[in-house]
């Protein structure tokens, strides 16, 4: 298994000016991750948890204020938003972004969204080429070509989805990073586009970085996920094991709070309260702390880090049980 | 947008609402005037006479005559010329620049942003007909002052509206995607922001061209910029006000209403606008 | 009989490019304490049965034929003010985006005091202490300190349950929920849910849930009706539905709704999209999506089938 | 009341915006003031010594402090034409023009504000046509052509009202001994029925020429707001609890419009303050305006500058009281504040 991409303690702070010096919104704190080659790993948790801040920083849209992403090795937070614009290594990360209304350029065709990035990234200057190329991806995502010349006002929910995606495949990226594709889409416009997604992966050998609200949907198409909260890691699980054995709590509740038809009547631990202020969360209590059922004295006086729980199964809670059986640090 | 819909919202928009056709009209007749003014006035705008001084109009003279004995009609129609060209010049000069200092700020932020700010808000701190009034005291009473004054007082306006709309579209999804596709950040903006923010500015400068020509007016109507005895309507009607107690109505009333011809026309042009890029957000 | 009762109801809109028919011979009851799904995509005319019950529709919509009664009172033929009285006192309702469905500049407590002072026969000094209950009732902390609050200071859960505070205070019979949790978090939906649920229960109330997700229906409902184009195709118990469904619609709709056994091969999209509601329809609005379509589907009546006494489904050739 | 404090500082850059941009529109701008001052007809050697003692030799910064200082002691430079100090004359002419704006703006306000209302809650019905009939047509009209259409009409044609020269015809009436300096209001302290007649009489015709024009933006936010908040989705909430129609008009969607429409009461402060020199000009209005305009024709540098500096003062304060009402109508502002 060969890393493709690594976050290595990557932190995005929003100073907030009004509030004084040194007072800052900690959307990404400390944050490590790998994807390796050909993998998809899920990243969930509620809003405002730092999943979009995520997606920037790994799309290289915004500078972290520490640590790096690499990209098989080249540190990508090295080069210059402004020179990485132009360097190889933008066209191997692409995201589809949410709300596919808003991804699209109101005054773009369609071919000219689809044409920009070849014509920037790759280079391309014969129209004969970039023609052909906006074709098959085009028809590699299933969209017809008659829509080609239209403009995205005039496309359906699931026509612009398929936009938005062949624009970022357009350019064969090695990771491709879906921030929600779908949460604006209907069931039955969602289940094509997640069998599409899912088919492009085996075709173009991409990674996906598959962020969303949605755990049934994170279930169909990750094989590892990744659950934040409040800017933290606070578990990382291989799919299955996330969904039958959650560690910490958060994700247990998380996942005790997925819409079961088969648990109906059931009465499931849940979730109350809302999350603490990421404004300058004290370094040494545990974000989940206030909302955590296991709460317990020693969660105010050391974060929890991530340890395995385990094979590949890691959690940040000082009550997550440790592969080895019931021995707990307390 | 196609030019099969264009075509039907512009149908629509002069359908549903015939005073923006009438509008277009009028604008088209004044473009006439100013255009080709000199050569339909029937008599020369500066020729005074001694034995026809406040003529009635009549068939000789449509509109009277002044004071001094001139056709005010052709004064009227001369004028166009310098009216709509102060107030374009104006409007265009602002729209440029606002166009140029908004993006900036509104795309890089930070410094540029509070710079630029600054600047905008102090102008905005004062009543803007008094600055103009101070700015072409200061400059020199001429007509390119007055077309300087007036642009920066409508400055702020492109300004603020461009900064607006390019910090609202800096975080949209397809900015960023543009990024992603290797734009750079001038690209970003020349080829994915400005087309989408022009025709909403559009609309703006058209609803603010009679703005625009009401303040040029205003101005020359207090003795500023433009000097006797070129015909320009804000003097016009200062000159003709002083017989309105005697009941001579004609010398204030006909370049008067030039002037409210004009600035209703732009008005109605720039809701029909309006109406025409985005139908739901009529008022 | 039931609490609320919807029969045979239509309606249209009149809109700039023709007419518009929303809604074709719905018909749905709640009984009391019963939670009923409404269930269907965008477009299929969920909202607008809730809003008709309300009769909160725009001027555009006009109700052509059908009845609606609740408790015995025939709400179509109402007077407005009748209409007004009832609302908020007899039938209340939720909405989504619960942070915009409130005041922006009034504080929440007090908003909760205007309907009670309407509703509600309390002296003036008593609604703070009233609306203060309300608060508690739906389980937020510190309720005598959120009343004082402004939308803007409270989290989107935390609206919604200032939301269903103001809907419940006068303790209605009637509780129409209209995508209450879309929007929310998934731990604060289920909490969301479950007090909708625990509120039904506790107070005997009838509530209508409007949803497109088959998932939180299926957890949350006792029976379930889809909707497909201003039609309901089929409506029956949660479990029936979900086990056996009959309508090609839903079967459809189960494929392609992800739950968390569910497999992305299993995954089905539904062929097509909804039809054009203006003009001529055929009288089974899915018949041009629907594979198993028989020339008669486009020609003759369309009859109700019933498999069950509860079971009921507006397909010619249900599945079995 | 911490707010209010807020936004006393926050009007300081305003305020020192204001007196750099006056600065430099009467200094550091091209044009000689020395050689306006001397007017056509001097030297070099005149229009040097007029520069030295204008202080206008020194450097630019120096030039600045003294500047200051200058304002600091309330000098603002001597009338060339009325031979007085600037800020004297502004302040004895202020209370004639404040008189005026006042009335316009009630005016305004209390036609603009119910008919934007009345026209949002039955669109398209009678006083809806009405409402975008007088927002178009008033905002097409100069402030100036309507005074004078006025004049023409009420005084030449109808005889309704008085000769337009001035806020008391004098010769009739003599002025109120001042309080305030408004003729009404001192006359109605005096107890002067008459006098406060006349001055009404006088009053009339310039502050509604005055307040159509500031009728227009009100008119149109008012009805734009409460069209938006009458669709807006809490209005849709109160409806669904049965609130009766008037508290959703008032409670609910009203006290959201008050918002916009403060917002946009900065920009009407701002056109009543230029307006009212046009409309000064037709009526003869003793106001700072026409005092402004005097000194325009009559090249009175200073008396120019002086009126500039305090109509910016002025309109910054306005927009001072604007903001602590928008604060006191939203608490949303507050907390962003």
């Amino acid at each position: 298994m060969t890393v493709l991409l690594e976050a290595r303690s990557l932190s995005k702070l929003y100073p907030i000016k009004r509030a004084g010096r040194g007072v800052s919104l900690h959307a990404v704190d400390d944050v490590s991750l790998t994807i390796a080659a050909g993998e998809s790993v899920g990243l969930v948790g509620e809003s405002g948890c730092g999943k979009s801040t995520m997606v920037r920083l790994l799309g290289r849209l915004i500078d972290p204020t520490a640590g790096q992403v690499l990209l098989e090795g080249e540190d990508l937070t090295a080069i210059t938003q402004t020179k990485f614009a132009a360097s190889p290594s933008r066209r191997r990360i692409q995201v589809v972004f949410q709300d596919a209304t808003e991804s699209l350029n109101p005054s773009f065709r369609v071919f000219q969204a689809i044409a920009d990035p070849l014509k920037r990234l790759l280079g391309l200057t014969s129209s004969a080429e970039i023609e052909q190329r906006v074709r098959a991806t085009a028809a590699l995502v299933g969209l017809p070509e008659e829509l080609l010349q239209r403009y995205p006002h005039q496309l359906s929910g699931g026509q612009r989805a398929r936009v938005g995606i062949a624009r970022a495949v357009v350019v064969e990226p090695s990771l491709l990073i879906l921030d929600e594709p779908t949460s604006a889409l209907d069931v039955s416009v969602q289940a094509v586009i997640l069998r599409l997604l899912d088919d492009l992966r085996d075709r173009l050998s991409m990674s996906y970085l598959f962020v969303s609200h949605d755990l049934n949907v994170v279930r169909l198409l990750c094989s590892r996920v990744v659950v934040m909260y409040l800017g933290k890691i606070v578990e990382i699980a291989p799919a299955e094991a996330l969904f039958t054995a959650p560690s910490h709590p958060y994700a247990q509740a998380l996942v005790a709070a997925i819409p079961d038809p088969a648990r109906r009547g059931e009465t499931r631990p849940r979730l109350d309260g809302s999350p603490a202020s990421p404004i300058n969360p004290d370094p040494n209590i545990c974000r989940f702390y206030g909302r955590c059922p296991k709460a317990a004295d020693i969660c105010t006086k050391a974060m929890p880090p991530l340890r395995a729980v385990g094979p590949d199964h890691f959690a940040a809670c000082h009550f997550a049980l440790s592969p080895a059986g019931a021995h707990d640090e307390r | 947008m196609s030019l099969t819909t264009f075509a039907r919202n512009t149908g629509y928009a002069f359908g549903e609402n015939r005073l923006t056709l009438v509008a277009a009209i009028i604008l088209a007749l004044l473009t006439l005037c100013a255009i080709f003014g000199p050569s339909i006035a029937p008599y020369d705008p500066l020729l005074t006479s001694a034995t026809t001084k406040l003529a009635r109009p009549s068939l000789l003279h449509p509109f009277g005559t002044d004071a001094l004995g001139r056709d005010i009609l052709s004064r009227v129609i001369v004028a166009t010329r310098l009216d709509l060209g102060m107030a374009v010049s104006a409007v265009v000069l602002s729209f440029v620049v606002g166009l140029a200092l908004g993006s900036l700020a509104g795309y890089f932020g930070g410094w540029t942003d509070r710079i630029i700010g600054r600047a905008m808000d102090t102008i905005m701190a004062f009543p803007l007909f008094v600055l103009a009034m101070g700015i072409v005291v200061a400059l020199g009473n001429s007509v390119a002052n007055i077309i300087i004054a007036t642009m920066i007082i409508n400055l702020p306006f492109y300004c603020r509206f461009a900064r607006a709309e390019v910090n609202v579209r800096r975080e949209l999804g397809y900015v960023e995607a543009a990024r992603m596709g290797g734009n750079g950040p001038l690209r970003v903006l020349l080829n994915h922001i400005v087309p989408n923010i022009l025709p909403p500015m559009m609309v703006q400068a058209s609803l603010n061209m009679g703005w625009a020509i009401l303040n040029a007016a205003g101005l020359s109507f207090i003795g500023l910029g433009v000097r006797p005895p070129t015909p320009e309507w804000g003097i016009m009607v200062s000159e003709g006000a002083s017989y309105i107690i005697s009941g001579e109505w004609w010398a204030f009333m006909f370049p008067g209403a030039a002037l409210v011809l004009a600035v209703f026309s732009f008005n109605m042009l720039g809701d029909g606008l309006r109406d025409l890029l985005d139908p739901r957000k009529r008022v | 009989m039931a609490q609320l009762e919807i029969d045979n109801l239509s309606v249209e809109f009149r809109t700039r490019h023709g007419v518009v028919r929303a809604l074709d011979g719905v018909s749905l009851s709640v009984s009391r304490g019963e939670i009923v799904g409404v269930v269907g995509e965008s477009g299929s005319g969920k909202s607008v049965t809730a809003y008709t019950v309300m009769g909160l529709n725009d001027e555009a919509a006009k109700v052509t034929n059908g009845a609606i009664t609740m408790g015995g009172i025939d709400l179509l033929a109402a007077r407005p003010e009748a209409l007004r009285e009832l609302r908020g006192r007899e039938m209340a309702m939720i909405f989504q985006s619960p942070r915009t469905a409130l005041n922006p500049i009034r504080k929440v407590g007090k908003q909760i005091e205007d309907v009670l002072q309407e509703h509600a026969a309390l002296p003036r000094r008593e609604l703070k202490a009233a609306a203060i209950a309300a608060l508690s009732r739906v389980r937020i902390p510190d309720p005598e300190r959120r009343a004082e609050a402004y939308p803007f200071e409270l989290s989107g859960g935390m609206c919604q349950r200032v939301m269903i505070a103001m809907a419940l205070a006068c303790t209605p019979s009637v509780l129409i929920a209209d995508e209450p949790t879309t929007g929310l978090d998934v731990t604060t939906q289920a909490v969301i849910m479950d007090l909708i649920k625990e509120m039904s229960r506790s107070t005997q109330m009838s509530t209508l849930l409007i949803t497109h997700d088959l998932g939180l229906a299926g957890e949350y409902c006792d029976r379930i009706a889809v909707m497909h184009a201003g039609h309901i195709v089929e409506i029956a118990p949660t479990e029936e539905l979900l086990a056996r469904p009959a309508h090609p619609y839903t079967q459809r709709l189960l494929a392609a709704t992800p739950v968390p056994d569910s497999r992305l091969d299993d995954l089905n999209a539904i062929p097509g999209h909804l039809p054009d509601l203006r003009g001529a329809l055929p009288p089974c609005r899915f018949s041009g999506r629907c594979e198993r379509r028989q020339p008669i589907c486009d020609e003759a009546e369309l009859p109700w089938t019933e498999l069950s006494s509860q079971h009921l489904v507006r397909c010619r050739y249900p599945l079995s | 009341m911490a707010f209010v404090w807020k936004r006393l500082l926050g009007t300081i850059p305003s305020l020192v915006g204001v007196v750099v941009l006056t600065f430099f529109i009467s200094r550091a701008l091209p044009g000689d003031p020395a050689a306006f001052f001397a007017g056509p007809a001097a030297n070099a050697a005149s229009i040097a010594s007029i520069r030295a003692t204008l202080g206008l030799d020194r450097p630019l910064p120096v030039q600045f402090v003294s500047y200051i200082a200058d304002l600091a002691h309330g000098n603002l430079g001597r009338s060339l034409t009325t031979g007085q100090p600037v800020l004297t004359d502004l302040l004895e002419r202020l209370p004639a023009s404040l008189e005026l704006s006042s009335f316009a703006l009630l005016f305004a306000i209390g036609i603009a504000i119910p008919m934007g209302v009345w026209a949002a809650t039955r669109i398209n019905g009678g006083v809806d046509h009405a409402c975008r009939a007088v927002v178009t047509v008033s905002a097409a009209f100069p402030t100036f052509f309507v005074g004078l259409l006025f004049v023409y009409v009420f005084y030449f044609l109808l005889g309704w009202a008085p000769q337009p020269l001035g806020r008391l015809d004098e010769i009739a009436f003599s002025p109120p001994p001042r309080v305030t300096g408004a003729y009404t209001i001192d006359a109605a302290i005096a107890g002067d029925w008459p006098v406060l007649r006349a001055s009404l009489a006088q009053l009339i015709l310039p502050a509604i020429s005055l307040g159509l024009f500031a009728l227009a933006p009100i008119a149109r936010i008012t009805r734009a707001a409460m069209l938006e908040a009458l669709s807006s989705d809490f209005i849709r909430t109160a409806r669904a609890s049965g609130l009766p129609v008037r508290k959703i008009l008032m409670a609910y969607a009203f006290r959201n419009v008050l918002l916009p429409v403060s917002s946009v009461l900065g920009m009407v402060f701002s056109f009543l303050i230029g307006s009212n020199v046009l409309i000064e000009q037709v009526f003869g209005w003793q106001g700072v305006g026409a005092y402004a305009v005097a000194a325009v024709i009559a090249s009175d540098y200073a008396a120019v500058q002086g009126f500039v500096l305090m109509m910016a003062v002025l309109y910054v304060l306005l927009n001072l009281l604007v903001d602590v009402f928008a604060t006191l109508v939203d608490p949303r502002v507050r907390f962003e504040g």
